[in-house]
């Protein structure tokens, strides 16, 4: 049968990445993946995907991130429970943290596949800017700052930054974790507790922001992969993004290590989230379509293609039994550190989406703005205690 | 010879026709615009999240939404891009008409200069223009590279001033239209007017602004409607040109509708924006509405 | 006529529109204070002669003089000029007073002077009342009024008047028309009026100019328009019921066709003596007489009725004479019927002969 | 008034004068100040509104390496016309690699039939409403008008439900209703402006003539509205060719309309923006109305004269 | 006057829109081959009158009949009328051929049939040579004319027109109203005319209906309304120049106002003797004696001219009798001027009387 599979990926390591799904899935059954990109972010993609779903025109597959965007859709009734073959194929004891699979789990069944794990705690380097600038590669966050200066003297933007809430709110998500601290940030972000946001580690942490922000003053690029491209062309010194900004630097033909640096959780807390995508399938009628959805679901989780999709798109495979050798140094740091258990749960689980658009609109207008950080922080706390 | 009186038939079956041609319409009307909108309205009170459900919580969804700075800048920024749109697209588009309606050369061939990006959507203006108020490659730094190192044009990353580069964007797509309609309301002017001010020694300009305007109201009025229902539905040519930013300073109200409903995955909160944006538009039209078709019995 | 002092002079008017030669050599001299109709079907020219005089339209070439000035490239403002409109053409924003004023205030008259002078002109019209209302709020005949007032006040040499009453119902044109002449006799200003209506030409002209294709067919007081046309055109453009034509042949001061003699010997001939040859003789309805008149006529016969139509004041009968249908016009109380066999008279001193060639009056 | 005192001159020496003086046209300065002013000022503007169009041309015949260098205004030194073959054919979206090409033939696809739909059922609006008014038929109407105005925002959701309940959602036949939909209020008022504006005793003399609703509708009223038609016709292609929103939302990847494909290629950026090709595919995009407006301008202008401005 | 069978029965119209009572009980009688004119100022309801009878209009209140049969819920085309308009409302698109066999076609009569039907209807109109042309290529009394022709086609009993001539120049408007009532004649349907036109109204009707908001003020021929008028309405309303009106007293069959006594001895009182009290007293404009004439008049006066129109076949005087200005229709050679005194007589047997406040006829 035909799946129509939608997702958002369209950048050039996004492509690569899933273009190994779409071989595998055509190589290895008797299905054709019918590939229905929408480019833009989730933003544009999200409305589009749930209005066909809920419109009783889906698509045999999608990717949605994971997590409580989901839950309505699953409760209505819209998502075929996929329990059994996750059973079968012995999903729980796979797949790690485990964490993805509960986000994927709603009263008791399972209902999606996750395919990769995505930290946003990275910063990146261009070793070329620093080597215009005179300066040498930074270690940690106190460092970048420190050479900022030296390289804005050089006529270079210290730090790239497109100028979209979510990436700024990836920014101030890093900070925190490495300012305030883990304990801090999960008071906030997973018991919603509102003093906390409002106490001084915070505070720190928006000034830590208000003085990023100057360093991206001159960058007015939009788009994540314009500002990642800043880095890799060394033009900026360097960009806080997620992993899979390492797809556009593969792309480009750069070695970690060589060209760029990575510094999970800004070099200071050695701990990463563990967002990630996930696949849902949406109820059809087609019974063989309804075949290939699971047949879909079961590769997407097989070794070969993690490993495949997760080597080109830059992010770690959510099974902890496969071999990774071949990853770059930047993932074998995620590796390591996911090893390590240095894992925290996801915004896309903590936060409603309602709560984390809220403070995207705020870190938006931070961001553009003068506004001052104890004001923003007044905001944030607002918003905290009204989160759900 | 039958002098009874006819019994008068049921009404409504006269003109049956015509009410049977009609149902697309009031299905349309009634089902489409009342119910939809009656709809939004009902579920604007629930707490409804990515799925509409009954769930009632009041004016929470209000109170919230009048509490968000977001939706204040949205208003404002509506306000202003659409005040400032409604005056220079009226003062341009009507100039434009004058001008070539004083008998010129080449008149087709200005008209269709200046009508031609009406036909473009506002995705395409969108993109064109960004691309033009790129400040590096674009005007900026063109003029910059001539010589002129301080020229300063950069609106689309200036949180003050990027409303009016919508506004340049906006005016160059929807201008011509209005034109059109400002231009066919003047060749209906009786050309004994003109004969009359000229005999009477009025100026040009004096003429224009003292007679003509004033006499061209019903066309205005059209072309305010015209102007003002592309306004409130101002969307897709911000998230083309600017996507809100830089920052949250070019917001829209249409944005946020679609944001909240979609992205945050609040309908609730997306349906009580829209019901406030259909309210502004039922007050403002309303009235007008009824005169201009209530009332009248004809024409 | 005798004129007084030229007020108006066209000397060789050209005027086309593109290929369109609408005006074609036209000469015309208006006296001062006269009140000179231009009369013509629809599509003669008139109101472009009129917007040429006015200095609406650039014309081909001639020049035009006012007040003995050469205005011919002058400014419609500038040459001494109001004009009234067919369509009134008032400010519909303004108010009576504003539309009165706007011109004066343009030219920046003082405002005590503005205002004494709206005050005549309202005085002179009538229009007091209707100062402080817009024309949306007036009548026909007061918008008329209005118009005229907006040319009273700019103290001019010369009126121009483009159909001024021909948007207005039957009723209202007798009564402005008659305040017209009025208006005349009072202000004693040129008034130059352009018409297609018959009765407004005669009663109010001093002179009429009958217009064909850009041409003025014939120049006169309505009397000489009326009683002696220089051309069959202009005897059946005027009157209404129009003159009836008999074709015939014209042989020592006797007009013949068929049965039908008219000694034509009291006739006041063009070039002095009599012609002969094909002629057209032309009989106003009225000049067929009928009844008690029967006696003044010169020749008698007898004709029978084809159609009788009574208009109340009066009767128009169709009846046939010598192989032509003929219009008569009777008394109101006439009680001819289809068919009857009726008794009447020609008074052939009062009809007119044309030269069937040429159609010019002999 | 200077000409009072000539006033008194003799009508010989008038005479004298009126061979002298100036005679036949006033002679006109092609350069007059009026003139300067009004070419000046319509050049200047006409500058603001084709600049976008040249810098879009332009740009789009350029390589990347020279539009990174250069001046968005200056001409390509090297025209290429590997951005347009790109745009057309060859940009990605996620795995599909074939540009443009098919969101053109989808975009075809939805327009006739919507182009179709909507005016058919507007002008049918249009001429029930102007002469076969019926007791509500005014109601109706104002319900449309105010319909024109309400953002489309608040329509989506339960236009989703509404094409869930008729089976429509995702089909081009859900997208041309919606069109249909949404054009209607605009059409109607402009069909039964038009229709309101013709002679009514036309509409009584076909009535006497035994000439029902609909003969009257196709024999008679039909014939005489060429005008707004091209009108509708020219204002529906331009909307619908030119809609993102439904068409991104009411739709599904293999029928996406071609703005929709405009979108998704420029806003996949690989690597670097490629300007060019992006500015092909604008072009390409707006090509079909474009090409519509030059062509038919000058009856859109007459048919609004004739229509959609009620005096 | 005797109806001979009635074709067009109307009984207790009423017609509202929505507030505004256009219509308002209105009964009327037509009999079979009969011509009636409407007649009345605009806005009066003439044409709502005619629109409801072809069923164009759905009344309110009221029944229609038409050959005897009750046609109030009936669809035009079924009623049996043909109707003519002022704008002729011809369908642009279609050849002259294809207008006159548009209803025959919606009828489904058949193909040979309709060909019959339009040929003789083009013969009776001498349109055959413009079949194939479009409206657009014909002049305004060929379109009437095609007009016309599409209600002659469709076999009627009724034809309704409704100011079929006004929108013609006043030649050709003089024409087609020969032609028309020679059609009738011809024909011999029931025709319900409406016009603002007195002149038509006056030839064409065998009997004129004078309207007035919304009502029947004078049904009667057209010699009934011109000379004796029922009330003063209708009095002013016919004639051209309109009647003078003289108020004063009546007493013992003697008129009085100022030095002014008319003896109405041989006045037809409508309730046969005489009334006394206030009263309005009209005179026609041509019943004002002059001249020659002045010996048949039964009362004789001197009157002071005020101003003059000559309107080629007759002067038009007005004069001041007993502190009222009164129009006097003269002779178009008179050579009266403003400010002669005139001896006048006044044909008092020919005047009408009204009551001063009720205004009707005595
Ligand atoms: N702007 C123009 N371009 C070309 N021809 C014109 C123009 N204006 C008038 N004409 C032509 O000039 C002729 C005279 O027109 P004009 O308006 O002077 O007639 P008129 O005597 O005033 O007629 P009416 O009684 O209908 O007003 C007409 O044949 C008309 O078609
Ligand atoms: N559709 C309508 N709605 C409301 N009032 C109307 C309508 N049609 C006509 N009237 C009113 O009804 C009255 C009679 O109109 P009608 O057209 O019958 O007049 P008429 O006698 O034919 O006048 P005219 O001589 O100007 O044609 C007028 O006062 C008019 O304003
Ligand atoms: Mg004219
Ligand atoms: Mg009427």
């Amino acid at each position: 049968a035909d799946l129509e599979v939608t997702h958002w990926w369209t950048s050039g390591g996004e492509a690569a990445a899933v273009s190994e799904f779409a071989k595998a899935f055509t190589e290895k059954t008797d299905h054709n993946w019918v590939d229905g990109a929408i480019a833009g972010s989730g933003g544009t993609a999200r409305p589009i995907i749930i209005s066909r779903i809920i419109g009783g025109d889906p698509m045999a597959a999608t990717q949605l991130n994971h997590g409580r965007q989901s839950e309505e859709l699953i409760e209505a009734g819209l998502m075929t429970d996929l329990t059994e073959i996750a059973e079968a194929g012995g999903w729980k004891d796979l797949v790690n943290p485990s964490a993805l699979l509960d986000a994927c789990t709603f009263e008791g069944r399972i209902y999606c596949v996750p395919v990769n794990i995505h930290s946003a705690q990275w910063l990146w380097l261009s070793h070329d800017a620093f080597a215009k600038a005179g300066v040498a590669v930074p270690q940690d966050w106190h460092e970048f700052v420190a050479a900022a200066p030296a390289l804005e003297k050089a006529g270079l933007v210290p730090l790239a930054m497109g100028q979209q809430g979510w990436q700024q709110n990836i920014a101030f998500g890093t900070l925190t974790i490495a300012i305030a601290g883990i304990d801090d940030w999960r008071e906030v972000s997973v018991n919603k507790n509102a003093d906390v946001a409002a106490g001084g580690s915070y505070t720190a942490v928006f000034e830590a922001a208000a003085s990023a922000r100057e360093l991206a003053r001159d960058s007015n690029v939009q788009d994540w992969n314009l500002a990642t491209n800043m880095v890799i062309s060394g033009k900026a010194g360097g960009q806080i993004m997620g992993d899979w900004a390492q797809g556009e630097f593969q792309v480009a033909g750069q070695v970690a290590g060589d060209d760029y640096t990575c510094l999970p959780g800004l070099g200071i807390n050695q701990i990463l989230d563990t967002g990630g995508d996930a696949f849902y399938f949406p109820k059809v009628d087609d019974p063989a379509v309804q075949a290939a959805q699971l047949e879909l679901a079961t590769l997407l989780i097989s070794p070969e293609v993690q490993v495949a999709f997760n080597l080109a798109k830059g992010s770690l495979p959510v099974r902890g039994d496969i071999d990774m050798s071949s990853a770059n140094s930047c993932m074998q740091k995620g590796l390591q550190i996911l090893a390590d258990g240095g894992v925290l749960p996801s915004n896309d689980m903590n936060l409603s989406a309602d709560t984390t658009t809220q403070v995207e609109d705020l870190m938006a207008e931070f961001w553009a703005s003068d506004l001052s950080a104890a004001d923003a922080q007044a905001r944030y706390v607002d918003i905290i205690a009204r989160a759900d | 010879m039958d002098m009874n009186a006819a019994k008068r038939p049921n009404r409504w079956f006269r003109n049956l026709s015509a009410k049977v041609a009609s149902i697309p319409m009031i299905l349309t009307a009634l089902v489409v615009f009342v119910g939809g909108t009656a709809w939004t309205v009902f579920y604007s009170f629930t707490g409804s999240r990515l799925l509409p459900k009954v769930k009632f919580v009041g004016f929470d969804q209000y109170e919230r939404l009048w509490s968000t700075r977001r939706w204040m800048i949205s208003i404002e920024n509506l306000a202003v891009y659409g005040i400032c749109s409604l005056i220079l697209t009226m003062v341009l588009g009507f100039t434009l008409a004058a001008l070539l309606d004083r008998k010129i050369r080449f008149e087709n061939t200005f008209r269709t200069i200046f009508l031609y990006p009406f036909a473009l959507s506002f995705v395409v203006t969108g993109l064109a223009w960004q691309w033009i108020l790129n400040p590096d490659f674009g005007l900026q730094g063109v003029v910059r590279r001539w010589g002129w190192e301080g020229f300063n044009f950069d609106p689309l990353n200036n949180p003050d001033l990027v409303i009016y580069g919508l506004l340049i964007a906006g005016m160059w797509q929807g201008t011509g239209l209005v034109m059109v309609i400002m231009l066919a309301g003047l060749r209906g002017i009786d050309e004994d007017i003109w004969k009359a001010t000229r005999v009477d020694g009025i100026g040009l300009v004096k003429t224009y602004v003292q007679v003509i305007v004033p006499m061209m109201r019903p066309v205005f009025v059209t072309a305010l409607v015209i102007i003002s229902s592309g306004i409130i539905k101002l969307y897709d040519l911000v998230v083309a040109q600017t996507n809100g930013g830089p920052g949250i300073s070019s917001e829209v109200p249409a944005k946020y509708v679609i944001d909240y409903m979609f992205k945050a995955q609040n309908l609730g909160q997306g349906f009580a924006a829209s019901t406030m944006m259909l309210v502004s538009v039922i007050i403002i039209l309303v009235p007008w509405a009824y005169l201009e078709f209530g009332g009248k019995k004809h024409g | 006529m005798n004129i007084p002092k030229p007020s108006v002079q066209i000397r060789d008017l050209d005027l086309h529109f593109g290929e369109v030669k609408v005006l074609q050599g036209l000469n015309l001299d208006v006296g001062e204070g006269e009140f000179l109709v231009l009369l013509g079907s629809s599509g003669c020219g008139k109101s472009t002669l009129l917007n040429c005089i006015a200095g609406l339209l650039d014309i081909t070439d001639g020049q035009i003089f006012i007040q003995g000035e050469n205005v011919t490239w002058k400014e419609p403002s500038e040459r001494g000029i109001g004009m009234v409109f067919q369509s009134y053409a008032l400010y519909p924003q303004m108010t009576v007073e504003g539309n009165l004023s706007f011109g004066l205030k343009n030219a920046r008259v003082a405002k005590d002077e503005i205002k004494r002078r709206v005050g005549r002109a309202a005085e002179v019209l009538q229009i007091e009342p209707l100062l402080k209302r817009k024309p949306g709020a007036l009548s026909g005949g007061q918008r008329q009024r209005v118009a005229i007032g907006r040319a009273l006040v700019r103290d001019v040499d010369v009126f121009l008047f483009d159909e001024p009453l021909s948007n207005l119902d039957a009723k209202l044109r007798t009564d402005l028309r008659v305040e017209l002449k009025r208006l005349h006799q009072q202000l004693k200003n040129t008034m130059i009026y352009v018409t297609h209506d018959q009765v407004e030409a005669m009663t109010l002209a001093d002179r009429i100019a009958i217009m064909k294709g850009g041409k003025i067919m014939q120049l006169g007081t309505p009397d000489e328009i009326y009683n002696r046309p220089q051309n069959r055109y202009v005897a059946d453009f005027i009157g209404s019921p129009s003159m009836n034509f008999l074709e015939g042949n014209l042989e020592n001061a006797e007009f013949s066709t068929g049965d039908l003699k008219l000694p034509m010997a009291g006739y006041n001939f063009v070039n002095g003596g009599a012609s002969n040859g094909e002629t057209t003789i032309g009989i106003r309805p009225e000049h067929v007489v009928t009844g008690e008149l029967l006696g003044r006529a010169s020749v008698q016969t007898n004709v029978k009725v084809n159609l009788v139509e009574p208009m109340g004041s009066d009767t128009l009968v169709y009846a046939d004479l010598a192989g032509d249908q003929i219009r008569i016009r009777m008394d109101g109380h006439s009680q001819v019927r289809t068919g009857d066999t009726l008794p009447i008279g020609i008074d052939a001193q009062r009809a007119s002969l044309f030269d069937k060639k040429s159609e010019t009056r002999l | 008034m200077g000409e009072k005192s000539m006033a008194d001159v003799s009508p010989s020496t008038i005479d004298a004068a009126s061979m002298a003086g100036p005679r036949g046209t006033k002679p006109k300065n092609r350069l007059s100040r009026r003139n300067i002013f009004l070419y000046g000022t319509l050049i200047l503007i006409s500058v603001y509104y084709l600049l976008p169009l040249y810098v879009m041309v332009v740009t789009s015949l350029k390589g990347m390496p020279e539009i990174r260098m250069g001046n968005i205004f200056s001409p390509p030194v090297e025209v290429t016309f590997e951005p347009w073959v790109k745009a057309w054919s060859e940009a990605c979206t996620g795995l599909n690699c074939d540009g443009l090409s098919r969101g053109f033939g989808n975009s075809v696809r939805i327009l006739i039939p919507s182009v179709a739909l909507s005016i058919t059922i507007a002008s049918i609006n249009g001429y029930a409403l102007a002469n076969w008014r019926f007791k509500g038929s005014e109601v109706f109407f104002t319900i449309l008008i105010i319909g024109a105005f309400v953002p489309y925002q608040t329509m989506l959701y339960p236009i989703v439900i509404l094409l869930r309940e008729i089976g429509l959602m995702g089909s081009v036949w859900g997208l041309v209703l919606v069109h249909s939909v949404f054009g209607m209020p605009i059409l109607t008022l402009l069909f039964r402006n038009y229709f309101t504006a013709m002679p009514e005793e036309l509409f009584k003399a076909a009535r006497v003539d035994g000439a029902g609703f609909w003969g009257i509708y196709f024999r008679i009223m039909l014939p005489m509205s060429v005008p707004i038609f091209v009108v509708a016709m020219i204002l529906q292609v331009t909307g619908i060719w030119n809609d993102f929103l439904f068409g991104v939302i009411y739709t599904k990847p293999a029928t996406y309309p071609m703005t929709v494909q405009l979108n998704n290629i420029v806003n996949s950026v690989q690597g670097v923006k490629e300007y060019n090709v992006n500015m092909a595919a604008t072009l390409l995009t707006g090509l079909v109305p474009l090409v519509i407006y030059f062509i038919s301008g000058k009856l859109f202008v007459r048919g609004i004269a004739a229509g959609a401005v009620k005096g």
